[in-house]
């Protein structure tokens, strides 16, 4: 190409050069001028949320933070942010924002939480394009007050009917059961994870509490944990100082939400002396209590425990599967028979350990 | 020779050529219609009739309410079909006199659940003879079933009214009003209370499809052990849902009496259910099932809902639906698809209006496809 | 710094664009004649198509490319003729514009053996229907012309379409709709011209049978002035309008006494040219091609 | 080649009503459709294609002999976009839950097409005065079919008028109306009631 004719086309668009040069330079003056009143503007709109959510925090003495978490095989940021006492250490609470599906897309979701994670101290609905008049209903006071004093532990379900103040459930918007059960279930789900991102302190808490109903008399200085590779094992000690049970903690996922029990053995490991449940959601929870499946591994010798199906007879270390409930009753003879090893593992690490003391 | 009869189409009636010079004839060209009873009105009339049944069941079934429901749409269309007509510069009465207003009623009527309040019917009549059929040109003119029309706007603006909640609506009301005694609330004439207070069948259904296929719990576990319905209360109309489609029996003597009258084209219907049992079948094949036998399954998706009432009543409309038997197999396979389509993948529990209208909207084309060929052979290429 | 990495990047943007945009300008440039854009201009733009072209658009390509005659805009006249002329440098010669004839002067009552038709109210779909009137040639009076007309110069009066030569500016739609093909455009010499206003081919008898103003195929007007001619086996007279002299019209003054049923009427309206010429005249406003009134000079009462 | 064309006066006249951008020129269809679910989303949306195409027609008539016609679209839009981020990053910064609420219908004003039809019919051809007062009469007319359309739909879908509660409390939202179907509802009955009332008034002073 010539240069010529170059030049031409160049002459020919002096204007349009002239122009576009102008432009770009008013626009990044106004981008100047403008940029951080907006970014003050998206601060605030999460930021305001905090007192609302965290009763008694302050906008301004908040401590933001993110974890990360893999939800469905893709590893997701999560930011939360913890608000601070007036003394500026003690945390108050803390606010989660996550997302999740709802009926017809993304809903984002900030959730207060107490500073033990126990209790949702509010909600508040970010964003959502729910059908509008039924599923955007979810960003109304009185649904989202339900949300309020509800206990993270349990899963709070999205109930058609009426429930009264003490169940965890809520009421569902009705005819737009879909999206306050997601929302129910984004709740359950970031509490969860945000759950078990905080430091084993707060596992451990968790664990403490637990132990002592499993072991009545057992005060919590008697409960010692030992970790144990990545988990935690605790020692049960009794008055006088006596190992009388190992105890581990197991999760699994069940037929709908993780399953979370206690598993205790004997001092050196060699049978199983009870099961205690911390954490389900399972829907058929009601008939495995009733049919005493939780029971029914206590006594079995501490190894591989194989679960059969409901109408055989089970013979030695075999358990008989809940009818109706197959999925939860494998999922929990499955965390016995982790937890187990894990003791066995550890209870022999201690004694060798011991064993190696003494030589 | 006698002078041709008047009737009530009128045409600017020539001068009669002088006396006696020869018979005053009248001509037209084809299609010419043979006998006396093919007017719109008898049709419409035929129309009627059938849904007599469909109408006794109902008010037997739900009452008052069913009733205030049908005089509301009927009287809505009445009314709409009046004002929009004179509004057109027709007059309405020459549109009143065609009885094409009382059926949209009593289809829209018939398709509504017997919760809803008055309004919803009002506006659905309104929205159904204005935008449904008097936009489009009156009568004749329309590519939507009116009625269809009517219900969707309805559907969509009084979603709790008419979604699946709404059908239970009421029947928490009354259930708590009536279990505790000091309500003073007397046990109204309807039927057995039990009958409208548990959710329609296809709501049943749907949430057990769910519940099979999702992982997590979509509704409390309360819900889950209700067993659908047994077949036969399906059949006879014993159970919840809109007015008129509940009982089977009633659409299926209504259905036959028209087409028999061939009011309706038989191979409408035919090709709807003949669609819906297959698609129902391969679905059960593919463990789409919910826990039930195939038959059943089967059973369940041609009794419940409005499959019954949609094929026989609201797709054989004849203006919305196919002129050549061919094009009419077409459009009945296509419906009885995309009703088993939104039962099984959609969230309505209840797919046949919908499908419905998407078929209408495909009406035209399926015309310009199965043009039948002309007496006299093919019709040669124009060069 | 922000502002000049801005305006860096928007000029670097700008000058590609504007190098692609120029290059394309060249490179896909098509030479458009500017005489046709005047053309266009000049052109009235109804897009009627009464030039024989689908629009002006064409008419004016046709022009200027194809050399085609600058007056066939019958629209425009001979004001858009005089500036396409000017635009080509060409010289135009004397056309003279077209107008409509109705060969059929048979108004409802006048129509035997009219049959009560109830089929769809059009000329074309009537025109299907075998016995729909007496008379197969004539005007069926559903008025296709007058709904096809774009300037609204034809109507349909008692049955009988008629046409007002005021609005009319020949674009020849009504002849083309018309399915009975009795609408011919004519060259109008004059403003007033003669027409044959029956298009009935059959012998006297069956004319009469179903008609009660048509052409019997007396052949009195052929004999009277050489200027009617008939085709061979045709009863009804067909003009010659080349010859057609406005001047010479003794001849046709016979023709038209001698015409038992007064199927030969002067039908058009005086243009301005006429008036003027005519102005001293006393000359009838709007002649209806209403078989009452024939010569201009007498009130013919046949 | 400034031709002479109608004058200012007679343009802002035509803008209002007999060449109203939406319900006579359809132009405009996707803001009318999308951001008419409230009034004051309606009017937010209006005030920002004011401003544009006001500014957009005032610069396109300072420049218009210097425009090459091979270039002239580039440049149009160039203008145009250029104004529009202002105004995005205006509203930004003065009304976020509007702009948060508007998301992307703000930007697209851009390819909003009575902006730069008014920029290639009158800016392009005429003066400065012209081709502002025709802005103005465009944007004014833009404005009040915007106004009529989710004056509609606001009542009707959520009872309330800017926000205020303007329907009793027992009226039952008709959800259709918020949503999409009662957008292409209303503006087609709308479009239908404008050409009944232009025809009755033309047939009106046509037979006078």
């Amino acid at each position: 190409m010539p240069d010529t004719k170059k030049v031409n086309y160049l002459a020919e668009a002096w204007l349009v050069l002239t122009l576009a040069v102008s432009f770009g330079a008013a626009l990044a003056g106004v981008h100047l001028a403008l940029n951080d009143g907006i970014q003050t503007n998206k601060r605030n709109e999460t930021y305001d949320q905090i007192p609302r959510l965290i009763p008694g925090a302050n906008k301004d003495r908040v401590e933001a933070g993110a974890f990360s978490v893999d939800v469905g095989g893709a590893v997701v940021e999560r930011t939360f942010y913890r608000a601070l006492a007036p003394d500026g250490k003690t945390t108050m609470g803390y606010m989660l924002r996550s997302s999740g599906m709802g009926y017809v897309d993304k809903i984002e979701v900030l959730i207060g939480v107490d500073v033990k994670v126990k209790n949702i101290t509010g909600l508040y609905v970010l964003a959502q394009i729910e059908t509008p008049g039924l599923g955007s209903r979810i960003r109304t006071k009185d649904f989202v007050s339900q949300f309020i004093a509800k206990s993270t532990t349990r899963a709070i379900f999205a109930m058609k009917t009426a429930q009264p103040p003490e169940s965890n459930d809520i009421q569902a918007i009705t005819s737009a059961t879909i999206s306050s059960q997601s929302v129910c279930s984004i709740v359950n789900r970031s509490v969860r994870e945000f759950r078990e991102y905080l430091d084993a302190s707060i596992q451990r808490e968790l664990a403490l509490e637990h132990i002592p109903e499993m072991f009545p008399g057992v005060s919590r200085e008697q409960i010692i944990d030992i970790p144990s590779g990545k988990q935690v094992v605790y020692k049960v000690l009794d008055a006088d100082g006596r190992v009388i049970a190992w105890v581990g903690d197991g999760k699994r996922m069940g037929r709908w939400d993780r399953v979370e029990l206690l598993v205790a053995v004997d001092a050196d490991a060699q049978t199983i002396t009870k099961v205690h449940v911390v954490d389900q959601r399972e829907r058929y929870w009601k008939k495995v209590v009733k049919a005493g499946y939780l029971d029914s591994f206590v006594g079995k010798h501490a190894g591989k425990i194989v679960m059969v199906k409901p109408k055989i007879e089970p013979a030695e270390q075999q358990v008989q599967a809940v009818t109706k409930a197959t999925i939860t009753s494998m999922a929990i003879c499955r965390i016995v028979n982790e937890v187990v090893r894990r003791l066995k593992r550890s209870v022999a690490d201690v004694q060798g350990g011991a064993a190696v003391k003494e030589r | 020779m006698t002078e041709a009869t008047d009737n009530n189409q009128q045409t600017d009636t020539p001068p009669r050529a002088p006396a006696g010079a020869g018979p005053v004839i009248h001509v037209a060209p084809s299609p010419h219609s043979f006998s006396k009873s093919l007017t719109t009105r008898w049709m419409m009339a035929d129309v009627l009739l059938a849904a007599a049944p469909l109408v006794a069941w109902a008010i037997f079934q739900f009452g008052a309410e069913a009733l205030l429901q049908l005089v509301v749409c009927v009287g809505g269309c009445v009314v709409a079909e009046a004002v929009f007509t004179a509004m057109r510069g027709r007059c309405p009465l020459g549109a009143m006199k065609d009885l094409s207003a009382p059926v949209t009623g009593v289809i829209l009527a018939m398709s509504l659940p017997c919760t809803a309040p008055w309004y919803v019917g009002f506006i659905g009549a309104c929205a159904a003879i204005g935008i449904g059929k008097v936009v489009f040109g009156g009568l004749g003119q329309n590519i939507f079933n009116p009625a269809m029309v009517g219900r969707a706007f309805v559907m969509i603006c009084f979603a709790w009214a008419l979604a699946a909640g709404g059908y239970v609506q009421l029947d928490e009301e009354t259930a708590a009003a009536a279990a505790d005694p000091e309500s003073g609330m007397a046990m109204t004439a309807k039927e057995p209370l039990d009958v409208i207070s548990q959710a329609t069948p296809m709501d049943v259904l749907k949430t057990r499809i769910k519940d099979r296929k999702e992982a997590a719990p979509t509704t409390s576990p309360a819900r889950d052990d209700e067993s659908p319905v047994a077949l036969s209360r399906l059949f006879l109309g014993n159970v919840n849902g809109s007015i008129g489609e509940v009982s089977t029996l009633a659409c299926l003597i209504g259905g036959l009496y028209l087409c028999w009258r061939r009011t309706a084209a038989w191979q409408i219907p035919a090709g709807v259910l003949l669609a819906s049992v297959i698609t129902a079948g391969l679905a059960h094949l593919g463990g789409g099932g919910a826990g039930l036998s195939m038959a059943d399954f089967v059973g369940y998706h041609m009794f419940g809902g409005a499959l019954m009432f949609g094929a026989f009543f609201i797709a054989t409309d004849p203006v919305s639906s196919p002129i050549t038997p061919k094009g009419r197999w077409i459009f009945g396979i296509g419906l009885g698809l995309f009703i088993m389509l939104f039962r099984t993948m959609s969230v309505f529990p209840e797919g046949v209006m919908f499908a419905v209208l998407m078929m209408n909207a495909v009406v035209p084309l399926i015309n310009r496809w199965t043009i039948g060929t002309p007496v006299g052979g093919p019709v040669p290429e124009r060069k | 710094m922000i502002i000049i990495l801005a305006a860096a990047t928007m000029l670097v943007l700008a000058t590609f664009m504007a190098c692609v945009l120029g290059w394309a300008n060249v490179a896909f440039h098509v030479d458009v004649d500017p005489r046709i854009e005047a053309c266009i201009d000049a052109l009235p733009g109804a897009n009627c198509g009464g030039c024989g072209y689908v629009g002006c658009g064409e008419y004016a390509e046709a022009v200027v490319v194809d050399g085609v005659a600058v007056d066939l805009c019958p629209v425009g006249g001979d004001a858009c003729a005089e500036a396409l002329a000017g635009i080509l440098g060409v010289e135009i010669e004397q056309t003279w514009p077209f107008r409509p004839v109705i060969h059929c002067g048979a108004t409802r009552e006048n129509r035997l053996g009219r049959t009560e038709y109830r089929g769809e109210q059009t000329c074309t779909a009537a025109n299907m229907v075998a016995g729909v009137q007496g008379c197969t040639y004539g005007c069926l009076g559903f008025g296709d012309c007058a709904a096809v007309c774009k300037f609204d110069a034809i109507h349909v009066i008692d049955g009988l379409a008629c046409v007002d030569y005021d609005k009319c500016v020949g674009c020849g739609a009504c002849e083309k709709i018309c399915p009975r093909h009795i609408i011919s455009m004519t060259p109008f010499k004059v403003s007033q011209m003669l027409a044959v206003t029956c298009a009935n081919n059959d012998f006297g008898k069956d004319v009469k049978a179903v008609c009660n103003v048509g052409c019997i195929g007396c052949k009195a007007c052929g004999r009277a002035c050489r200027i009617f001619t008939f085709q061979e086996g045709d009863s009804i007279p067909s003009l010659d309008y080349e010859h057609y002299d406005p001047e010479e019209m003794d001849g046709l003054q016979v023709a038209l006494q001698k015409c038992p049923q007064k199927r030969l009427l002067m039908v058009g309206n005086p243009s301005e040219k006429d008036l003027a010429a005519t102005a001293d005249e006393e000359v009838p406003e709007i002649v209806k091609p209403d078989f009452k009134t024939t010569v201009d000079k007498t009130q013919w009462h046949g | 080649m400034a031709s002479d064309g109608p004058t200012a006066g007679e343009r802002f006249l035509r803008g209002l009503i007999p060449e109203n951008p939406v319900y006579r020129q359809l132009l405009g269809m996707c803001p009318t459709l999308a951001v008419t679910g409230g009034m004051k989303t309606a009017m937010t949306m209006a005030g920002a294609v004011a401003f544009v195409l006001i500014c957009a027609n005032v610069l396109t008539s300072l420049i218009r002999n210097l425009l090459k016609p091979h270039l002239r679209i580039l440049v149009f839009t160039l203008t145009i976009a250029a104004f529009v981020t202002i105004a995005d990053r205006v509203l930004a910064y003065a009304m976020y839950d509007m702009s948060q609420e508007l998301g992307p219908y703000i930007p697209l004003i851009i390819v909003n097409c009575v902006i730069i039809c008014r920029c290639e019919v009158c800016a392009s051809k005429q003066s400065v005065v012209v081709a502002a007062s025709d802005a103005a009469g465009q944007s004014i007319g833009f404005a009040m079919a915007l106004a009529s359309i989710a004056a509609v739909r606001e009542i009707l879908g959520s009872g309330t008028f800017f926000g205020l509660r303007v329907m009793p409390e027992a009226w039952p939202n008709w959800g259709i109306m918020v949503m999409p179907p009662g957008a292409f509802l209303t503006l087609g009955l709308l479009l239908g009631l404008a050409n009944w009332i232009g025809a009755v008034r033309e047939k009106r002073s046509g037979a006078v």
